[in-house]
Parts: C-alpha cells; structure tokens; sequence
C-alpha cells in the first residue's frame, strides 16, 4: 500500500441545523485515483467541501500529507496544493475564458507566464477551450463549462485534485479525453479524489473506491474488485444488473 | 470615448461666443476631474466589489474635515505666495486625509460591510447608518459648523487664455485627476486585482478555492477606495473652500449617477461620466440654468436608455 | 373568520401572535391608553407608515423590486389631498375625494411608466434609476411653487367634522389617569385606523393570493417564472402599480391627519430609508413585519431624544459621554439602530419569532 | 406539430445554430445528440424562445410562434427542463411544483382568492411529487436538495407544465444510477401516451438507444444527421465527431 | 391655565439637522437674553420662566406636532422660534388654534408676518424685506449698474423683488437664478459677465445665497478684468471667511458683534466672550432680542400670560436688543430695526473679513411694506 496523502478520520459536518456527515472515514492514498461514489444525497459534495474547508467539521479530524487541515481556511488549503472543480462548477461568467484560467494559475502575474506545454496539452483535451478564448465564459454551453472547470483545476500542477461529477454533460468524445488526461495526471504523481455517478467511467479510472451512504462511507476498497462483484454494486449503488454498458 | 468631444462640439453653436464656449469647455472639463477623483473610489467600492456603499460620501467629508485641521496648523505654508510652499502643505494634507480615510475604511469594512457582502439591500441600510454615525461623529469632533477652508494662496484666481479665464485650482484637479486615473488604470490592468476582486464578488467560494485570500483582498480594495474618497474630500473641500458635515450625504447621489453613466467597475467609464457631468453642468448652466437642475438625472436616464449597462461595462450586474 | 379575514397567512409563532394582538389593541385604544397630542401624533404615525411599508413589502419583499420611489407615491397622495383642499374655500368631503381620486390617477400613471421602464434594465440600475426620479420628482414638487406652496408646503383646513375645534361632547372624557378630548382629532384619528387596517388586510390577502405567490416566484427567478408561462412584465408592473396605489393611499391619510404637506414630510429621501429600515427590522416578506417595525422605529425616533436627556443627565461628569448622548446627537443612536438592526436581525423580528417557532417545534418532534 | 424552418441564431461572428429546419410529430421521441458546443440546447433556447432567433421561424400546430415571448411558448404548450438546474432556490419543493401547476392552469393573475383554497391545484402538485419521487422532500427548501434530487425537481416541474411538447435537457446528468430508472421510467410513459411530443438532449448512448425513436445529430449548430437510431449512430459524423472513435487522432493529440 | 408661578416657553427650533449650527446661537442667545433681561433672576413678577426646549430638526410637520404639544401637553404660555421659514409657515395656523403668541425668530420668509399672518404671530427676527432693502439703501447710487445672483427658488426670487422695488437710481440690468444645489458657477458665472461687461459706470453683482454652494468662488474667475464688484448682505462668522478676498465689499447686514454700540450689545458680547471665548453671531443677537422682548413684555403686564393681554401690550411696544430699540409694529406684528451698511476690511487678527460700519440705516429710512390683511 502507497503513501498515504489525505485522511479523514470520523469527520461530522453540520449545515445550519442539519447534520449531514456522521463520521466520515477516508483514506486517500498518493498518487493514486480514488473514487468516491454514492447515492443522491449520500454527502459526497458534502465531503469534498468539508475537505477543501467551505465547511468545517464540527468534530473529526482531515490530515493532508501529514498536516492537520481540518480548521483551516480555504485558501491556506488550496495554496498548499489542492485544487477544487465544484458540481457547480463555479465558473466566472463575467470574466472570459483566458480570465478565468489566469486566476486559476495562482502563480502567473500575466498569461506569458503560464506554461505554453500546459496551455496546449489544455486545449488538445479541450479544443473549444482555445476556440472561446475571449468569450466570457458565461457564454458557453453547459458541457463547455465543465470542461474550463477541469481546465482551472489542471492548468498548473497540483498535488491533490477534488473533482465533483467531471462527466457530467460531457460528450463521449470528451469524456474520454478526460480519462486519458487524469491517467496522464496521475503518471505524474498527482492524486486525485473523485466524485462519479457515471460508473462506466468510475471504472475505467479508479484504483480505489469509498462508497458512501447517508453521510458515511459503508465499503472501501478497490476499484477492481468492486468492478467485479456486480452483487455488490447492486447493493451499494442500487445499479440495476447490466444496466449500463 | 467620442462622446465628451461630441457633447462638447455639439454645444458650440448653441453657446455662440467661442470665448464663452472655451471658458465653459474647459471649466466643465476641469469640473469633471474634480467629480471623477471624489467618484474614483467608488469606481472600486460600489463598480468592482458591488457594494453599494451609501456611506462612501462620510470618507469624503472626513478627507476634507481632517485637511481643514491639517491646513489650519500650517497657515504660514498656504498664506505664502509661493506655489512650492503651498504644495508643501498641501501635499500633506493629502496623504493625511487619505491615510485617516483609510483606517476609517478598515474599521467600516470590518465592522459594517463584511456581514453584508452580496446583499444590496442590506448595504444599502447598513451603510446609511454608517454614513449617519460618521456624519455624527465629524459633529462631535469638529462641531456642526460650517469651517472654512481657503484655498492656498498661489492658487487662487485665474489664468486668461486669450478672453476665457480658466481658475488655476480646476488646472491643479486635472493635474492630480490624471495622476489618480493612471494610477488606478494600471494597478487594475496590470495585476489581477481587478479580476479577483470582479471574480469575488460572483462567487467568492471559487475564488478561495483557488487560493487567494478574498477577505484581505476585500479588505485592501476597501481601504483603497476610502482613501481616495479621503482625496477626493480634500480636493472638493478646497473647490468649495469651505466644508460642512453633511458635504458627504450631498454628493453622493452626484458620484453614484457617474458610476453609472460610465459603465460599473470600469475606470475609464468612470471618468467619461465624470466629464460628461461637468460638461453638461456647464452648457446647460449656460443655456438653461433651469434645466441644470436635471441635467445629471437626464443624462444618466438618456444614457441608461442607449445602453443599458452604462457606458463602458466592465461587469454585467 | 380571523382564518379568512388573514388570508390564511397566520403568525405562525406565540410569541409573535401575543405582540400582534397587543400592538393592534394598543393602537386601537390608543387615544385612551396614552392621551396627549404627542403620544396621538406617534400613533398616528405609527397607523400611517404600517400602510406605507407594508405597500412598500410588496414591492420589496414579495417581488424582490428595490424602487428608491416609493415616497414619491405617498407624496403624491399627500400632495392631491393637499392641493385640493388648499384649492377650494371651505373644506369639503368632496374636495378630499377629488383630491384621493387625482392622487391615485397620477399614480397609477407613473407607476406604470416607471413600471414599463423597469424591464429594459438590471435591478440594481433600477433602484438608481428610481433614486433619480424621485430626487427629481422633489425638486419639481419645490420648484412648481404656485401649485405646490414649493419648500414651504401647503396648510389647509380639513371639514369640520375632522377638525380640532369639532366637539363629540363639549367637556373631555375623564379617566382614571387622564382626560380626553373627544374632538375631530379623535375622529381623524380611527378614521386613519381604519382605512389602514383595510388596507393592510387588502395587502395580507393579495399577497396570499395566487397573484402573491406568483411575485415571491419572480423573486426568487424570474427566467424561471418566463419558463413557466409568467408574464413577469405583467405581473411585476401590477405590483409596482399597486404598491404605488397603497402609498398614494397612506399619503392621503399623512395629509389629513398633519393638515400640511411639504417636500420634506412625504418625498424626502429621508423618509425612504426609515421605510427600507422599518421593512428590515420588521422582516422583508411578511407584511406583519411592517406592524412591528413601524411601532419599533416611530417609537424610537421620537422618543430617543427624551431617553438621551435621561442618560445625558446621568452621566453628566463622565468625560466624552455627555457629549455622544446628548439630546442633539439622537441621530447617532440612529444610525447605531440601523446597524445593529441588520446585524441582529436579518431576518427580521418576524422571522426570528418564527425560526423560534420552527426550532421549538423541531426539538419536540425529536 | 412542431417545426423548425430555417431557424438560425448568431452571436456576434459566431453561428450557433445554423439554418435548421426539423419537424417533431406528436408520439415520437426524438433524441438529439452533438459534441457540446454543437448548439443543442441553443436550439432548445429558440424553440422555447429564451432567445430571439437572427432568422428563420418556429411553429406549433401550424401556427407561427416566431414572434412570441417565452412565456406565450409556454403557455402555447411548449414545455421546458433545463440543462443546468433552475429552479426557485428558496421556496419548498412542494410550491416550485405548484407553482408550475398554478402556471397550467392559468391561475396566476386571480388576487383575491387564497391560494391554498385551491385543493386541485395542491393535490395535482402533490401527485408529480410522488411521481418523481420527492414526495418525502416536499417541504425541504429547493436549494438544500442535493444534486441529483434539483435534477428531479427539474424534471418534475416540467410534468407538472403538462405542455404539449416536452423538451428534456440532459434530464439525468448527474442523477445517481440508482435514480435514473425513475426518470426514465416516466419519459417512458410519456411516450406511451401517444399524444406528446418528446425531444430529448442526452450525452448517454445507452439512454439514447433504448428510448429514440429517431435520432438527429446537431454538429457546429447544422443538422448533420437525422434517421433511425441505430443508423445515426453508426453513422461516420456520429462515430468520429461526437463518440470519438478514432483512435489515431486521439493518440495523435495526446502525444502533443 | 398653566402652573402658577410658572411662566413656561417652548421655544422650537433646529437642535439638530442642516440648520443646528443656526439653531443653537437662537438658543444661546435666547438663554443669555432672558438672564440678562430678568437680571439674572429668571423670574418675572415673581413667577420663575420655563424653558422647554424642543427640536423641530428643520421638518414642518414635525415642528407642528411639536408646537401643538408644547401648547397642549406641556402647557407652555407662548412659543418662540423656528430656525427655517418653512416650520415656521407650518406653525402659523398652530397658534392661532391654541390662541396662543408664537414670536418668530429667526426664520425670515415675508409671508410669515404677510399673507399667512394671523393675529397671534410676532417676529423680532428681521423679514426678507428689511434685508433686500437695506442692501439696496447702501447700493443704491446713481450711475451704478447691478446684476443680482440668487438661489431659485421662494426665498430668492422674494429676495430680488424687494431688493428690485427698493432701488431707485441705479439700475438693474440682469437677474441670474441659478439652482439650490449649484456647485459649479461657472456658467452663471459667465452670463452675468456677458450682462455687464460692457455697461458703463460701476458694476456690481449683488449675491443672495443661503446654504450649500459658495457663489463667491465666480471672483475667481477675474472679475476685476471688466471692473465687476461683488456686493452682498451679512452672515454668520464662518461664512464670512470667504469676505476676507474681497476687501472694500460693500452690503448691508443684519448683525456684526462690533457694529452696534449700545449697553445691551456690551453686555451680550462680554458675557459671550465669557462663556465661549468667542463672539457672539448672527443668530445669537437674534436670540437675544427676542428674549428681551418677551420679558419686557411681560414686565408691562406684570407676569400675566394671558395671550390677549399680552397682544395688546406687544402691539406698538419697544424694547432694547443688541440692535438697538426694535418696535414691534401695530399692523403686522413685525418687530422695524436698524440694519448696517458695512465695507469689508481685512483684520489678521480675525479669521473672517471684518464688515466696518459705513451708516446705520435706521427703520424710518426703509420703506419696509405691510403685507398682510387683517
Ligand atoms: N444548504 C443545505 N441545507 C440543508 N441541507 C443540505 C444543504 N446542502 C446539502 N444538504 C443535504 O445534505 C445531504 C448531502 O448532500 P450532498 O450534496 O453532499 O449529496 P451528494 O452525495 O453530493 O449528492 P448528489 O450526488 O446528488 O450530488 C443531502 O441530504 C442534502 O439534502
Ligand atoms: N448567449 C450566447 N452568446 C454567445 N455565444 C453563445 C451563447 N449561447 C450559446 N453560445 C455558444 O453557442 C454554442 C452552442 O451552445 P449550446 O449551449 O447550444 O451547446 P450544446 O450543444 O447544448 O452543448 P452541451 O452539450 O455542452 O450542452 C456554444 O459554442 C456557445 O459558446
Ligand atoms: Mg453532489
Ligand atoms: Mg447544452
């Protein structure tokens, strides 16, 4: 078993009076793709914002490479290398496209100093992404968006990615680009937490997967063996047997 | 851009004499920088981070109330016939003006705005309360009185050019009206203050999760704006030559119409509105004093009606 | 019948239902409770901003709309009642009836344009937009000074039956802790009370009408209203429409009960903040907020500077404090008010009561 | 009948639906499919007249609808979900529905009756809550639902709209697998009903396949394709363009 | 009716809003005036004066609840004040419903002691009139050519028709109104040059300005190159620190602490000087004489407060203000007082330009015309 990058250990999240998190455990190891599925309303973005600290925990604990993050703010979180794609997307659209993939390389003062290799490897995955370039980004279509949200969260390197639903609205095509983007990702040693309902697509990437149920993880294991086990999917994911391709 | 031009050539056959016609071009021009320093705060305050701050007139009038004390303890520096010694004074006038205006700034950042980003309604209270206990608090330091605050002596009266006189102060707003537009213009285009601070205000969660710290950044762009407000004060109180506590709360309204007319958030819009005011003041002070009354609600009413986002928009809210 | 008669929309909370009950009833007997031409005065103020703001909620807190106008409409409906009875010799009836009726026509005309207005552009350049008119609508009302009595305003007379010198009985009514006049300002005064509680169970039930929940729908999205079939011109110019007609309405009644009008007693800016403050305290979108915050606010406005006397006679001594609580310097505390409020408040006491409320019967239910 | 004739928007130099002219009979389910950006929901857009056409008209019934507002469409029998969720965030699940009801049934210009006297309209509410399965939620506000329950929502409003034309944007994005059924499940029976017409925007091939009776392909706002299901897609623009089953060009990209 | 031994006055006025700084010399006048009049027993014929202070904060409507309050709740004997012209015309009909005296001072609206007059209405305060006049007595030579500069609106265009009907040799050649809310006069500015710049003999521009703005500033743009003068009344202090760039200006004011040489105006000044460390101003003398009128008054009828014992005693009366003897006249209740023509000098001993005494126009000299009906 590798390194382990991101832990969370009995992790409580309350929003106003609502308890939603009841002691959430995860183990996200480095390097590694982890898949974290569930059920509507399971508490998966739940996790991830309590994670990148737009919640807190009221009680639990969340380490990142070592270090206790769990009552850290948001930035302090994000500039030590985490990087956020929203279900939401949280796209700025008022600023264009180039605009919002400035703000996202933190360390650019102006577009000269973003990588150019990035910036292509971006629109190769992504080709409307150089198409729209001046376009505020309010402008695109909804699966465009998605695709400059993944954009920010990869346009500099980071350690860890939280990425909440990439595929959906996404067209087949595009959908396997990003698979081959995340495993190029990962080749390069950046770990990745990712939030699917699309299992085909779950399958393809993860190395390991936590399922989660009414604000618990209730499996963890690996990708592989749950893919297997269509029992078990049936059970966990209520996936109708053979359903989906 | 071609509008101030247009307004300008428009007007002259109506006003006739080209003598008058400069004297009132220039003026209103002059005018118009001196609107688009007190507005050029709240270019940032109200036009980026979409604060409607009823309250930035309070940091105007503190900027003048703190100069009048400033000037006063240096009467021998503005009383001199000497423009270096009058800059002498005034330069520091300034820089304490804005520097009070600032810390004001901080504390109303903390204590009034930040509970109220992205809620206009509640800004709007909230800082109209503000503006009220600020408007009290200059009454209890300085009294209710109006004080009256000379300009220095070297720049009284006027230069002739040919048979249009021009006074010499509305020269010195131009000067410090370029300065703060080139200063604002590059600090906004050449970093990414502008972007975080528009991207903020749409959602400040994103922006956070992309690691800049909004709060500080809020914190900062808020100060600034006070500050220039706190110039702006200073720089009206002098045009005036005499302050009152309610000088705030009457232009307000004035540089919120040039914040309009220019398009929200966009620096240059600012300054084009502030023109576009001083001109129309002018000519139709000139043609119709009557109508001068309106000429700064029709020409936001007519200008909204041709483009209604303002004139150079720089946000779409 | 009370069901009915509240449209169905009650207080939903104890505490809230108590406060109702005894403000209202306080208002009610308020001529006897509290006698003296002062405290009259208060609670007439207190009946005429309840119409006001509540037509203001609807505006605001039902349609999501901020219109910095709104005082333009009350000062219409004070000025046609104002004109008319300047205008004419002896007070009559059908002169305050002309005047209502004027009133009402005007406003029903500019709150439509403003209304057709309102959708070319964004929320926020609208309220601009609105400040402008109605800063100019000021200017005009003191520059018209032939018809307007311009900065001076207009003093006029009011029929007989409302005046001060008619007598119901000619000695004063004797209670245990006061005497009372039962003269014309009586009269005048549950005349007010009346039409402003027709007016307010008018609002209640509109409001509560499909008509209602179509604005809060509008409010919350209005593409989405669009997408639904909503007309939401229509719809939104109704509100405007009728919020303006129940302004102009309260303004009538400002004129009658003060026998003067001016620029600054129904149109100043001033006015339309204590409005925009009294909606908040009292809770946006709940009309019986409008009750509560009016008493709040009008009781404080006028009694703050005799509190301050108080306190400033108290710690006289004390550097630096008389000078923050003197008498003079009541506005201040004012401007404390308006803060503090947002901040405490900001859902309103209507909304705090009835989150308590929900709370209280959450935890019964666990 | 709904027919599109030459209907064409632009934005600025950029064309993003381009001349497409289509009928939709009532009983058929149409699916349209495109890489994103190929202006599908632009399309929606103009049928339901979010925005204005540059040129070329709409029809329903044989009637011109071209110059009507949304909500006229509306109101017409053009029925709408949204790609990206839109719903009224902070009212009860329960009255986003019922508000969509109220809208059928032309009730919303009555002041003077108390909403809630009208039982019908809150029943009827209350039956499309059960049928997509939130009638446990009906009271949470709109904004505190997760996810895929505001997708449900979406979907839910629109049945409510009972409209003559229903057009679905990507109605499961995001909806969890376990979910998807239920939504599926009531387009189904949509379809059964034989009397509405269906166009349906879905990324999912596999949703596509099992309930299209017919297929057009949007790519770079033209219509590209349109036919039997399984032939569109086996067709050569859908395979490369839109599934990107070409393996060199992929590899070629990502050696770059 | 009211507590024997007591004689209570209300006396309304802006304790706060745009016109407190006014509001408070009234007050401070008022309070120094009754002392000095009653010999520093506050009491008349045995009965202890009562001040009851109340703000109007410059709204009518408030001043009129206010009034009627003081009148009915607080059972005051007479009312003085307000600060602005417009409280005041809403408290006129007040009085007369409570039959009660209402002694107007300072606010100076002529139809307050005209054509809204009622017969409980006195003022020691000088009307618009009286200030047009006397600013039109000192201008008032031949061969000069005037142009006046004044706010649009009542109480300017008022201003300019009594300062119109009083001038009799010199000419007026040009009224220029501009808005309340100017702040750039520059166009106004150049109007009234193009008036005058090529009449012949002296040029003045005569300036009737209240409030915000400072019209003072259209010097700035040279005057002096076409020999135009500016000329206009008195003010309060601060107002006057503008007058220090135009020394040799001339007008006519109401009141300066160093003009009028009487026992009275002594007293005033030193006891100010001794309070404040400051000059009495404007609004202070006017303070100061109402009070005096309203114990001499009171005086005569021996501490009666009856409203109409005291009409018929304040009817014709005279009595001695910082100002000189002022008589209230029988017609109009309106108190006839001397004004001062004055001619600006710099003192660097003073912040603000010193107004020197050219001549004291006595009341005989102007025609102030009666206006209202009785
Ligand atoms: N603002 C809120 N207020 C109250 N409850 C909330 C709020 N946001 C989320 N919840 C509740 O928290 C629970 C978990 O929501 P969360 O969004 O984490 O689910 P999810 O697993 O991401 O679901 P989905 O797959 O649909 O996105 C849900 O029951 C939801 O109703
Ligand atoms: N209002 C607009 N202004 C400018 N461009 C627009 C506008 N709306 C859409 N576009 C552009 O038109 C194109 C079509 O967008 P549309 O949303 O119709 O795509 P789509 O087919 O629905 O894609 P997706 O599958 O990603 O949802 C996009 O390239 C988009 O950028
Ligand atoms: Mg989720
Ligand atoms: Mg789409």
């Amino acid at each position: 078993m590798s390194e382990v990058l991101l832990k969370l250990e009995g992790v409580h999240t309350h929003i106003g009076a609502y308890h939603i998190l009841h002691g959430v455990d995860l183990v996200v190891p480095k390097g590694q793709l982890t898949m974290l599925l569930g059920r509507n309303g399971a508490g998966k973005t739940t996790t991830l914002r309590t994670i990148m600290g737009l919640w807190h925990a009221s009680q639990g604990r969340i380490t990142l490479a070592g270090q206790d993050i769990t009552a850290r703010q948001t930035p302090d979180i994000a500039t030590s290398g985490v990087a956020y794609v929203p279900e939401s997307m949280g796209i700025f659209s008022d600023l264009s496209v180039r605009e919002n993939l400035l703000l996202a390389a933190r360390s650019a003062r102006t577009l000269d100093d973003i990588d150019t290799t990035r910036l292509e490897w971006i629109f190769g995955l992504f080709p409307a992404m150089k198409k729209f370039w001046n376009h505020p980004a309010g402008k695109l279509s909804g699966g465009q968006k998605q695709m400059l949200a993944v954009s920010r969260a990869i346009v500099e390197p980071r350690q860890l990615l939280l990425i909440d639903e990439p595929s959906k609205g996404l067209a087949p095509a595009i959908i396997q680009n990003m698979i081959a983007a995340f495993r190029e990702l990962k080749a390069a040693q950046t770990t990745i937490l990712l939030v699917e309902q699309n299992f085909n697509f779950a399958r393809q990437l993860g190395d390991s997967v936590a399922v989660m149920d009414d604000g618990r993880v209730v499996h963890s294991g690996s990708m592989a063996e749950l893919a297997a086990d269509e029992s078990l999917q049936s059970k966990l994911l209520g996936l109708s047997l053979g359903a989906h391709q | 851009m071609a509008l101030v031009p247009l307004l300008a050539l428009a007007a002259l056959p109506a006003v006739g004499s080209p003598s008058t016609w400069l004297t009132l071009t220039v003026a209103g021009l002059a005018m118009g920088m001196i609107v688009f320093i007190i507005a050029s705060g709240l270019t940032l305050v109200f036009g980026l981070m979409d604060v409607l701050n009823f309250g930035h007139g309070v940091f105007i009038a503190l900027g003048a109330f703190v100069a009048t004390t400033v000037l006063a303890s240096m009467g021998s520096y503005t009383a001199a016939d000497s423009l270096w010694l009058n800059l002498l004074a005034l330069l520091p006038a300034m820089l304490v003006a804005m520097a009070v205006a600032g810390a004001l700034g901080l504390v109303f950042e903390r204590f009034i705005i930040r509970p109220v980003y992205g809620m206009h309604l509640k800004q709007i209270l909230i800082t109209m309360g503000g503006m009220i206990i600020g408007e009290e608090m200059i009454k209890v330091i300085w009294g209710p009185e109006q004080i009256p605050l000379p300009l220095p002596e070297a720049m009284r009266g006027a230069v002739l050019l040919g048979d249009a006189a021009v006074e010499k102060y509305r020269l010195v707003a131009v000067l410090v009206g370029t300065a703060v537009f080139a200063a604002m213009v590059w600090t906004l285009n050449r970093t990414k203050v502008g972007l975080l601070i528009r991207a903020g205000v749409q959602d400040r969660e994103m922006v956070e999760s992309l690691g800049y710290r909004i709060k500080r950044l809020f914190v900062g762009v808020f100060v600034a704006g006070s500050a220039l407000a706190g110039l702006g004060g200073v720089m009206w109180g002098l045009y005036q030559q005499s302050v009152i506590p309610q000088m705030g709360a009457q232009v307000n309204v004035l540089i919120f119409i040039v914040i309009i007319i220019g398009g929200l958030g966009s620096t240059l819009g600012a300054l084009i509105g502030a023109l576009l005011v001083g001109l129309m003041a002018n000519y139709t002070g000139f043609l119709v004093p009557k109508v001068a009354l309106f000429s700064n609600i029709a020409l936001m009413v007519a200008i909204l009606l041709w483009r209604p986002q303002g004139v150079y928009p720089v946000t779409s809210r | 019948m009370l069901q009915r008669l509240l449209s169905k929309d009650l207080p939903r909370s104890r505490w809230l239902a108590m406060l109702l009950l005894i403000l209202v009833l306080g208002l009610a007997f308020a001529p006897f409770l509290f006698p003296g031409v002062k405290a009259l005065n208060v609670a007439a103020k207190i009946l005429i901003f309840v119409a006001l703001v509540a037509s203001f909620d609807l505006l605001l807190g039902y349609t999501g709309i901020v219109s910095f106008a709104h005082t333009m409409f009350f000062g219409i409906g004070a000025y046609g009642v104002a004109i008319s009875l300047s205008s004419v010799e002896e007070a009559s009836w059908s002169a305050i009836f002309i005047g209502v009726l004027a009133a009402l026509l005007v406003s029903v005309l500019l709150s439509l344009l403003i209304g057709l207005f309102s959708l070319r552009v964004r929320a926020i350049f609208f309220a601009m937009i609105t400040l402008a008119v109605a800063s100019a609508f000021l200017t005009l009302a003191s520059q018209l000074s032939e018809f307007t009595g311009g900065e001076d305003g207009l003093t006029f007379r009011v029929p007989e039956l409302l005046s001060p010198g008619f007598m119901l009985r000619e000695d004063p009514l004797v209670l245990p802790w006061a005497e009372v006049d039962l003269n014309g300002r009586l009269i005048t005064y549950y005349l007010i009370f009346g039409s402003v509680l027709a007016i307010f169970l008018t609002l209640l039930r509109i409001v509560n009408s499909p008509f209602g929940r179509v604005l809060q729908a509008i409010r919350e999205n209005d593409f989405r209203a669009e997408a639904l079939g909503y007309r939401t011109v229509v719809y939104r110019t109704l509100s405007n429409v009728l919020s303006a007609l129940f302004a102009t309405l309260a303004g009538c009644l400002l004129a009658l009960w003060l026998r003067y009008n001016g620029p600054d007693t129904s149109l100043s800016f001033e006015i339309m903040l204590d409005i925009l403050l009294i909606v908040v305290i009292g809770g946006m979108g709940t009309l019986y907020g409008a009750l509560i915050g009016s008493v709040l606010f009008v009781v404080a406005q006028s009694y703050l500077q005799d509190l301050l006397r108080l306190i400033g006679e108290a710690t006289a001594g004390i550097p630096l404090l008389p000078a923050l609580f003197t008498p003079d310097r009541w506005l201040l505390w004012l401007g404390l008010l308006f803060v503090l409020s947002v901040y405490y408040f900001p859902t309103g006491i209507v909304g705090k009561l009835r989150e308590r409320a929900v709370l209280a019967r959450l935890k019964e239910l666990r | 009948m709904l027919e599109t004739t030459d209907l064409t928007v632009r934005f600025g130099g950029h064309v993003a639906v381009n001349a497409v002219s289509c009928a939709f009979e009532p009983g058929t389910l149409t699916a349209i499919v495109g890489p994103n950006g190929a202006g599908k929901t632009t399309y929606f857009n103009l049928i339901s007249g979010q925005i204005k056409a540059t040129a070329g008209r709409v029809k329903l019934n044989g009637v011109d609808i071209s110059a009507r507002g949304a909500p006229a469409r509306a109101q017409a029998g053009l029925g709408r979900a949204f790609q990206l969720t839109n719903l009224f965030p902070n009212l009860t699940v329960r009255e986003n529905v019922r508000l969509a009801v109220q809208a059928r049934a032309g009730a919303g210009l009555n002041l003077w009756r108390i909403w809630s006297d009208r039982r019908d309209l809150v029943v009827r509410a209350d039956e499309v809550l059960e049928a997509v399965a939130l009638s446990d939620k009906g009271d949470a506000l709109a904004s505190s639902l997760p996810h895929g329950d505001q997708r449900k929502l979406e979907v839910g409003i629109l049945m409510a709209l009972e409209p003559q034309v229903f057009m679905f944007d990507e109605p499961t994005a995001g909806m969890s697998v376990d979910e998807v059924p239920v939504i599926l499940n009531l387009i189904r029976q949509l379809k059964a009903d034989r009397t509405k017409t269906i166009l349906l925007v879905e990324h999912k091939m596999d949703v596509v396949r099992e309930l299209a009776d017919r297929i057009i392909v949007l790519h770079n706002g033209e219509l590209v394709a349109d036919g039997e299901p399984e032939a569109v897609i086996a067709s050569p623009v859908v395979q490369q363009a839109y599934l990107g089953i070409n393996p060199e060009e992929r590899d070629q990209e990502v050696a770059a | 009716q009211s507590k024997s031994g007591e004689i209570r006055i209300a006396h309304i006025y802006s304790k706060t809003g745009p016109l407190e700084a006014y509001g408070k010399q009234t007050q401070t006048g008022l309070m120094m005036g009754l002392n000095h009049a009653t010999g520093g027993t506050m009491t008349v014929g045995g009965k202890k004066i009562v001040v009851i202070e109340k703000d109007d904060q410059g709204k009518p409507d408030l001043g009129k609840s206010l009034l009627a309050a003081a009148y009915s709740d607080d059972k005051a004997d007479l009312a003085i004040g307000p600060t602005s012209s417009g409280v005041a015309l809403a408290l006129l009909p007040v009085a007369e419903e409570y039959r009660k005296i209402l002694l107007v001072e300072p606010a100076v609206a002529d139809s307050i002691t005209g054509d809204k007059w009622n017969k409980y209405i006195f003022r020691t305060g000088r009307n618009s009139s009286q200030d047009a006049i006397s600013n039109a007595v000192a201008l008032d030579k031949p061969g000069t050519v005037i142009a006046t500069l004044a706010q649009d609106y009542a109480f300017g265009r008022d201003g300019v028709k009594a300062f119109k009907d009083a001038i009799k040799t010199a000419k007026l050649v040009h009224e220029e109104y501009l808005p309340t809310n100017t702040t750039d006069f520059t166009a106004g500015a150049q109007r009234l040059i193009d008036k005058l710049k090529d009449q012949p003999g002296r040029k003045v521009i005569f300036i009737i300005w209240a409030g915000a703005g400072n019209p003072f500033k259209i010097a700035d743009l040279d005057l002096k190159r076409y020999g135009i003068e500016i000329a206009t009344g008195g003010n309060i202090l601060p107002a006057m620190a503008n007058y220090k760039n135009f020394p040799g200006m001339e007008g006519a004011t109401y009141y300066y602490f160093g003009i009028p040489k009487n026992p009275v105006n002594e007293a005033l000044v030193a006891e100010h000087y001794k309070q404040f460390k400051s000059p009495p101003d404007f609004f202070t003398a006017g303070g100061f004489s109402s009070a005096m009128a309203v114990v001499t008054a009171l005086k005569k009828t021996n501490g009666d407060t009856k409203t109409d014992t005291l009409i018929k005693t304040m009817e014709g009366m005279s009595f001695e203000t910082p100002k000189g003897t002022m008589t209230f006249r029988k017609e109009d209740h309106q108190a006839m007082q001397s004004m001062y023509h004055f001619k600006i000098k710099v003192d660097p001993a003073f912040p603000w330009g010193v107004p020197e005494l050219v001549r004291e126009i006595k009341p005989e000299e102007m025609n102030v015309p009666i206006r209202n009906k009785r």
